[in-house]
């Protein structure tokens, strides 16, 4: 078994990863038995490689080793306080539990100080722009109208949106409620903005993942079984007839009209 | 044919219909390059070329298998320019895979332009993804934070790394990311001890970056794989076979194909929408 | 070794400090019993009547808290879940939430459970409803989705901290016909789930949604401080526009000198 | 002091780590002990005793001690969270087992898990400990040609996701619907070179410059895109000082703060 192992671990691998692949894919079409069997290998693995990484990667050189190998005894109190989490399972001392999340949530919000400062602070600064700068006068009446135009649209987007996010002023006020409405449409353009934007890196992910069946697994099938090149079309196209029929057979049930 | 129709495509045709478009260039594999540099990749450009060479380069790799078709173009093109120009850089990778992934691309490069391993660059290896609280404490004291490279060797005894103390000997961080760590870079590294950084997002994160840009905090951008392709033609490979020329016109007739679908969909809903009014 | 970090200085104290009184003076009036305004948020409103559609339909209801650990963003998630299933609990609905991180998971089992008890229906709670998928992400994204398949829920809620995978998790859920709500502070995913889900909340709204649904002073109190932390925001960009302004047309004059080492200096 | 926490080694070191865990576990039932109506008041002085160790260290104006043993502080929480492991892993089991025990429909599946779990993880230890026995190309296989590829496949299902939501959302239903229908439209053109194309009949230096997509994109992405995220952001950021202020001085209410203890 073993040796079995060593000596096909590339192929192997290759054909865990294929198949795989198809077996997400498939979900594409539909739900199916294929796709629920590979969904609970993922979540064994996932699970069973985080319970090994963190012990391997975390808990042995930074705890472990630390402890036992240099002798760092004051290193076995982090055993009392992790054990702390594990009084959630007991209804009559919960409490304790509560103390070491109250401890690690004071931690995290003690950075906030800082992090308003690092992150925020020279976004402040940034946002902090002159309104004409003699550099653009020199260059002329209609440059220093762009520039000043540019400038102050960017206040408008900003100071407008800003206000969308008012909750506790009541936006009856004319000037307000106008304010709000406008900042919700910049908002739109904002996140039109980074659905565009985003397109992009969705795709490469499927490039990645077709170049991964081309170049590494194509290759090796083609190697192996000769035949392969001429049945992958008739595969494809089989696939996408059967695909097509099942349409024809039974209109999908998804996909209501839109709704106004 | 009823326009109607064109209002509820179905998905799996839709599904079908991207897979031939975006497979298309890549079987073909054009080699013309983008004709336009974007300012923030000029402005990468710049700022790695203009390094000095007392300093070390600091490579973030936080990529993996997931986004490997836009960072590896982008962690290959710099690496290339940084050996070309003999600027010294260690890579270190957050993410499991990526660290063997990334490794390649060094070693590989390496061998075709003849630079030697331990003095021109080093990797780091694998840290798990405690980005805020290592790059702080590597800051304050380098050698603390790692003592071996990617082959388990003792970083003493190899000149580029051994000469690293803190943040001062940091000449630049090159962040080549799919998920948000440039803002962790900022406030826990960069910011405090005044590193320069520039970021390599995946195209979904890109958005992201830009008051960043726009505000000096980051130096330049390579934005995604476009960026990785603009990028080679500011160091002369604009006329080769490459992956990320290839996935660039992927990516464009991708874009394409969903502005037509939008605009079918939108032709649809306007005969299904006078239709109901008749 | 001298350290390089950066620390806190005067304009940090004023601004940050401004920041801490607001808030901090606005929950104390809170608390002191001051009625306070808070606009509507929509989708919020859209809540219950997801519940109850569910309920007509017989189909249950699925709620994601996002795959964030335990933060202040998932245990906001957590209280909107809780008004989720008081609601569902009146009419024996099934929610069924499915939880990323095992922390959350012993927290979200507590709440729900209480929530039963809150309005009587104890006899329709049921453990296995709320489930720890997993704690990787895609590994969770990817059980989600076949939870959707097979239980078709006629409600979706995803509230909480998403990435990547919000698309994954929305687009399937329109896919089984669900009603779909969704919040979130994290801008780069809002725009999936604007067009996939039926009502989302924005931003900043998510963080008033607890205070919405609550009604707890605290929060009301924290809310209106807030809005007056964002004013504080605003005039000192607005002095900041001035002062830049100043330097750039006159760089030599005192007052230009003085603005900027004074105060432009510290947003650099 | 210093002799106390120094060093140990062998036997000497066995017994200080059995003495601190019998201390610890001293500590905890004397916790368990603790009356109800200080319970409370304990978990926020805890919580705000964290909180004031980050927050000394930002503002005390000049460097300081809280500075120099940041790299310990940190290694330690690291390394307690650490030992959440076995939650999530009970939880999964809980599920699992019984859905195998009870023969549930599909407990195949199950079964599964399982094994994928024992698997990867017995071939992660074993490999560490020999790394040339089979458990290391076992573990390649696992990992990159299971998990991995698992793992990514997920996740490119995206780019067919966002295709099927531009298509069916993108209608010109309202004002704001269009909008973004628009911006997301010009910023898909202006991205790729081959949207580009379309304008680059507008000279480069001519006054409609500005119309070309790349430019235009690049314009949209630079400033109400720019603006409109700075505004989020600051949004954001008061929010979240909010809510550290809350949690660091236990004002924070909601089911999980206002349980009974």
């Amino acid at each position: 078994m073993s040796k079995f192992i060593t000596e096909h671990a590339p192929a192997i691998t290759l054909w865990a990863s294929a198949l795989c692949t198809f077996a997400v894919y498939s979900i594409l079409y539909k739900e199916n038995k294929f796709y629920r069997f590979f969904e609970h290998v993922f979540l064994g693995l996932a699970t069973g490689y985080s319970f090994y990484l963190t012990w391997s990667l975390v808990m042995k050189p930074r705890w472990w080793d630390v402890m036992v190998g240099k002798g760092v005894w004051a290193w076995a109190f982090a055993a009392v306080f992790g054990s702390m989490f594990y009084f959630m399972y007991s209804k009559k001392h919960a409490w304790i539990s509560k103390l070491i999340f109250g401890l690690f949530m004071g931690l995290s919000a003690g950075g906030i100080f800082r992090e308003f400062y690092e992150i925020y602070f020279p976004q402040l600064g940034a946002t902090m722009r002159p309104l004409a700068t003699n550099e653009v006068i020199a260059e002329g009446p209609w440059a220093t109208t762009v520039y000043v135009a540019g400038v102050l649209l960017f206040y408008v987007i900003l100071f407008s949106v800003i206000s969308y996010f008012f909750f506790s002023f009541e936006q009856k006020g004319k000037m307000i409620k106008a304010s709000s409405s406008l900042g919700r449409t910049f908002l739109m353009i904002g996140f039109g903005a980074i659905f565009g934007a985003t397109v992009m890196g969705r795709m490469t992910l499927f490039i990645g993942r077709f170049n991964f069946l081309v170049n590494n697994w194509a290759p090796q099938v083609a190697a192996d079984w000769h035949w392969f090149k001429y049945v992958l079309p008739i595969l494809v196209i089989a696939a996408v007839a059967g695909i097509i029929l099942a349409l024809k057979k039974k209109p999908v049930e998804t996909e209501e009209p839109p709704t106004e | 044919m009823n326009l109607k129709k064109l209002q509820n495509i179905d998905k799996r045709i839709l599904y079908i219909l991207l897979a031939i478009v975006i497979v298309t260039p890549l079987f073909v594999r054009p080699s013309k390059h983008p004709d336009a540099v974007f300012d923030e990749v000029q402005n990468a450009f710049n700022t790695i070329d203009n390094m000095p060479d007392d300093k070390v380069a600091f490579v973030s790799i936080v990529w993996g298998p997931g986004t490997i078709a836009e960072n590896r173009p982008q962690t290959e093109v710099l690496m290339r320019h940084l050996f070309m120009k003999h600027k010294k850089f260690v890579v270190l990778s957050w993410d499991m895979p990526g660290t063997k992934l990334s490794y390649d691309v060094g070693k590989a490069l390496e061998e075709e332009l003849g630079m030697e391993y331990g003095k021109d660059w080093c990797h780091l290896g694998y840290r798990p993804a405690y980005v805020a609280m290592i790059s702080r404490a590597m800051g304050e004291d380098f050698q603390k934070q790692f003592a071996e490279d990617y082959n388990n060797k003792p970083l003493k005894e190899m000149p580029l790394p051994a000469k690293i103390k803190s943040a001062k000997d940091i000449g630049i961080v090159i962040d080549i990311t799919p998920s948000a760590t440039m803002g962790t870079w900022l406030a826990y590294f960069c910011g405090p001890y005044n590193v320069p950084i520039v970021t390599c997002p995946t195209a979904v994160m890109s958005a992201e970056a830009y008051p960043y840009l726009d505000s000096g905090q980051v130096s330049g951008m390579l934005n995604g794989v476009i960026g990785a392709s603009m990028y080679e033609t500011l160091i002369g490979r604009g006329n080769t076979r490459t992956e990320a020329a290839a996935t660039a016109w992927s990516l464009s007739c991708a874009h394409i194909y969903i502005i037509l679908l939008i605009v079918l969909g939108n032709i649809g809903y306007i005969a299904a929408g006078k239709k109901a009014k008749r | 070794m001298e350290s390089t970090t950066s620390y806190a200085n005067t304009v940090i104290y004023i601004i940050e400090g401004l920041l801490v009184a607001f808030i901090l003076i606005n929950i104390l009036k809170a608390r002191g019993g001051k009625r306070l305004f808070i606009r509507r948020i929509q989708g919020l409103n859209y809540i219950d009547d997801a519940v109850g559609r569910a309920t007509e339909m017989g189909k249950p209801i699925a709620f994601s808290p996002g795959i964030g650990g335990l933060s202040i963003l998932t245990l906001q998630a957590l209280s909107v879940l809780t008004h989720v299933v008081r609601k569902a609990a009146r009419y024996g609905t099934r929610v069924i939430a499915c939880v990323c991180d095992a922390m959350i998971y012993t927290i979200a089992d507590e709440m729900c459970k209480d929530a039963y008890e809150a309005e009587n229906a104890s006899e329709f709670f049921n453990g296995n409803d709320i489930r720890f998928l997993s704690d990787s992400q895609f590994s969770y994204a990817s059980a989600f989705v076949g939870m959707l398949h097979r239980e078709r829920p006629a409600a979706v809620f995803l509230f909480g901290h998403y990435a990547a995978e919000s698309l994954i998790l929305a687009e399937n859920g329109q896919a089984v016909g669900g009603i779909q709500i969704a919040g979130t502070p994290d801008t780069t995913q809002v725009p999936f789930f604007l067009a996939t889900c039926d009502y989302t909340i924005i931003g900043d709204e998510y963080y008033a949604a607890g205070a919405y649904l609550s009604k707890e002073p605290t929060l009301l109190g924290s809310l209106v401080g807030q809005d007056y932390g964002k004013i504080v925001l605003i005039i000192t960009i607005i002095i900041g526009i001035a002062a830049a302004t100043c330097t750039a047309l006159a760089p030599g004059s005192t007052a230009a000198q003085w603005l900027s080492t004074h105060f432009l200096e510290y947003f650099k | 002091m210093h002799t106390l926490f120094a060093p140990k080694h062998g036997v000497e070191l066995w017994l200080y780590i059995a003495g601190s865990l019998v201390i610890g576990a001293g500590l905890l039932l004397l916790l368990c002990q603790t009356p109800q109506r200080l319970r409370k008041p304990v978990i926020a002085f805890v919580t705000f005793l964290g909180g004031l160790y980050f927050t000394l260290e930002f503002l005390i104006p000049h460097d300081n001690y809280f500075t120099h043993v940041m790299p310990e502080v940190v290694n330690a929480e690291i390394v307690v969270s650490c030992f959440t492991l076995f939650i999530g892993i009970y939880n999964l089991f809980g599920v699992h087992g019984r859905a195998i025990r009870r023969k549930q429909p599909g407990w195949y599946n199950s079964v599964a898990f399982f094994a994928a779990f024992f698997l990867i993880a017995s071939a992660g230890f074993i490999k560490d400990m020999r790394p040339d026995s089979a458990a290391t190309p076992l573990f390649e296989i696992l990992f990159n040609g299971f998990m991995n590829s698992l793992q990514s496949t997920t996740f490119s299902l995206i780019a067919f996701y966002i295709v099927s939501a531009a298509y069916r959302a993108f209608r010109i239903r309202n004002s704001e619907s269009v909008l973004m229908m628009i911006t997301a439209m010009i910023i898909m053109l202006g991205l790729v070179p081959l949207g580009s194309a379309l304008t680059s009949f507008i000279p480069a230096n001519s006054f409609f410059s500005f119309l070309r997509l790349e430019k235009l994109s690049y314009f949209i992405l630079l400033l109400p895109n720019m603006a409109v995220q700075r505004a989020i952001a600051f949004g954001v950021g008061v929010g979240s000082m909010a809510m550290g202020l809350r949690i660091w001085l236990s004002l924070e209410r909601g089911s999980f703060f206002d349980e009974e203890l």
